[in-house]
């Protein structure tokens, strides 16, 4: 493994700015493009808030924890809450599929986090949290389509 | 997160964000923006993201929320200047026929045509 | 109390960008003066240096950890590592002391971080690793001296 | 971390820092500086700060460790630029002698007097 860190912190709505920049920083060392670097900072963003809001329903005492590690050009993560869990997780991960309308929820989160990622899991049980993990590969930076 | 709201005297919303767009920021902005659409009795708003650093799909929600608030009057939403990144999160959610390729100035010409006429 | 984050990583020396910039984050809320931004950020980065360089000797299996808490403009951070330790903990905090000055280290570290905080306890014990705790006092958002 | 090395012909190195320069910065510019000081036969280094973001004690390290290469044939450190905390650490450090109050020109006129008079 090239690198490794753990981020844990209050499920408070400030702390989706803290993750992105977190990762931002453990990214640097790839030089990604724009589009790798905002498209990780969606999908951590989007499980991040979903940790937050779905798994917490914002009980600020509830703990996030983001999981990353790198070896050569891939990064992998992992963002686990130990809040209400998903029921049918397949359901939740329809587009436009959402709890939570009349807060201005668009159900787009897991359908941007599969989009934006090589490859995505999602394990939920009920009352017990839930952990989404995804896999990234970046581009090699001698690439002459890059923009950097 | 910074925005700005500008309401135009043929009823346009002028909506210019700036920073990062997220849940947290969405929160945040989403009762003054509510409010100017109310109070200016709006007829369309034009979502200005060309200093936009950063958007997740709490911008969907806070779009779709206001095009729901439109509805009523048939108001037009207008979307300019999103990143590539944010382009492919529109196209996802069925929003990008909402973008056009205008200046802000363009666009009030034509929605004052489409309004007035 | 109002945040809490919990940042731990390899002893890699990239990451002592990750170790600032988590910090920079977590601390955007306070509206900090650049000069507070700065300082801690120094802070941060001195004793995270220390914890890479001489509590693992550049051993990047270790890993450093940065704990942080925030109770109103209060801020207390713990730098920890699990590495060598030190064997004089006063004599260490003497200026100009360093035991790498072969490395171009100056022996300031500890009295920058001295400096720029409010409180400063390091407790060491060799063969098991080392703690540095902080506190830090942020100015009140209105006072008309703040350079923001 | 970036970092720009003119050196001039009167022999004096002008050293443009940019970004962070932390121990990790450090280590990977300082064989660059020492390469450059070495052959070209350096009097004096201006270090720059002007563009510098961050700077911890591994400046300090760094601005120390090429006065020790001065040292020998007497050559001059000056520091411009420094920011308000970096100021301070220069302080704490007994290095704020070293930071004039002068454009690199007016330096680098100043030290060709010096070094040729
Ligand atoms: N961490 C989580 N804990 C509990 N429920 C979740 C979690 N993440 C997602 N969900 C559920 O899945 C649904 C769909 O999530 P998503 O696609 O991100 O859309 P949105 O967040 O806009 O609702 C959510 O509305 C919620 O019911
Ligand atoms: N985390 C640590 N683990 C082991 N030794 C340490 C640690 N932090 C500091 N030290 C010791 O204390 C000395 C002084 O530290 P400091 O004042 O930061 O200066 P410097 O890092 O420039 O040597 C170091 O040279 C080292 O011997």
């Amino acid at each position: 493994m090239d690198n490794e860190m753990t981020l844990s912190f209050l499920a408070v709505s400030e702390n989706e700015a803290l993750a992105r920049m977190a990762m931002t920083s453990f990214m640097t060392v790839l030089d990604p493009t724009i589009e790798e670097l905002s498209e990780v900072k969606t999908v951590i963003s989007e499980a991040v808030t979903n940790a937050i809001i779905h798994g917490y329903e914002e009980d600020q005492a509830g703990i996030v924890t983001v999981y990353a590690t790198r070896i050569d050009r891939e990064v992998t993560v992992t963002i686990s809450d130990k809040g209400c869990g998903i029921a049918d997780v397949q359901q939740a991960m329809e587009p436009l599929y959402t709890t939570k309308q009349q807060m201005d929820r668009s159900g787009m989160g897991f359908t941007i986090m599969e989009s934006f990622t090589d490859q995505l899991s999602v394990k939920s049980e009920r009352g017990k949290g839930t952990t989404v993990t995804f896999k990234k590969q970046f581009q090699p930076v001698s690439s002459p389509f890059a923009t950097r | 997160m910074q925005q700005q709201i500008q309401l135009t005297v043929d009823g346009i919303a002028i909506i210019r964000l700036q920073g990062d767009l997220d849940h947290h920021a969405a929160n945040r902005i989403r009762e003054d923006i509510s409010q100017a659409i109310y109070q200016g009795s709006i007829h369309a708003i034009i979502w200005n993201l060309g200093d936009l650093q950063f958007m997740d799909s709490a911008g969907i929600g806070l779009i779709l929320g206001r095009m729901r608030d439109l509805a009523p009057i048939n108001g037009q939403t207008v979307i300019l200047n999103p990143s590539a990144t944010m382009q492919k999160i529109f196209q996802f959610s069925g929003l990008s026929k909402y973008i056009w390729q205008d200046t802000e100035d363009q666009v009030i010409r034509t929605l004052g045509g489409i309004l007035n006429g």
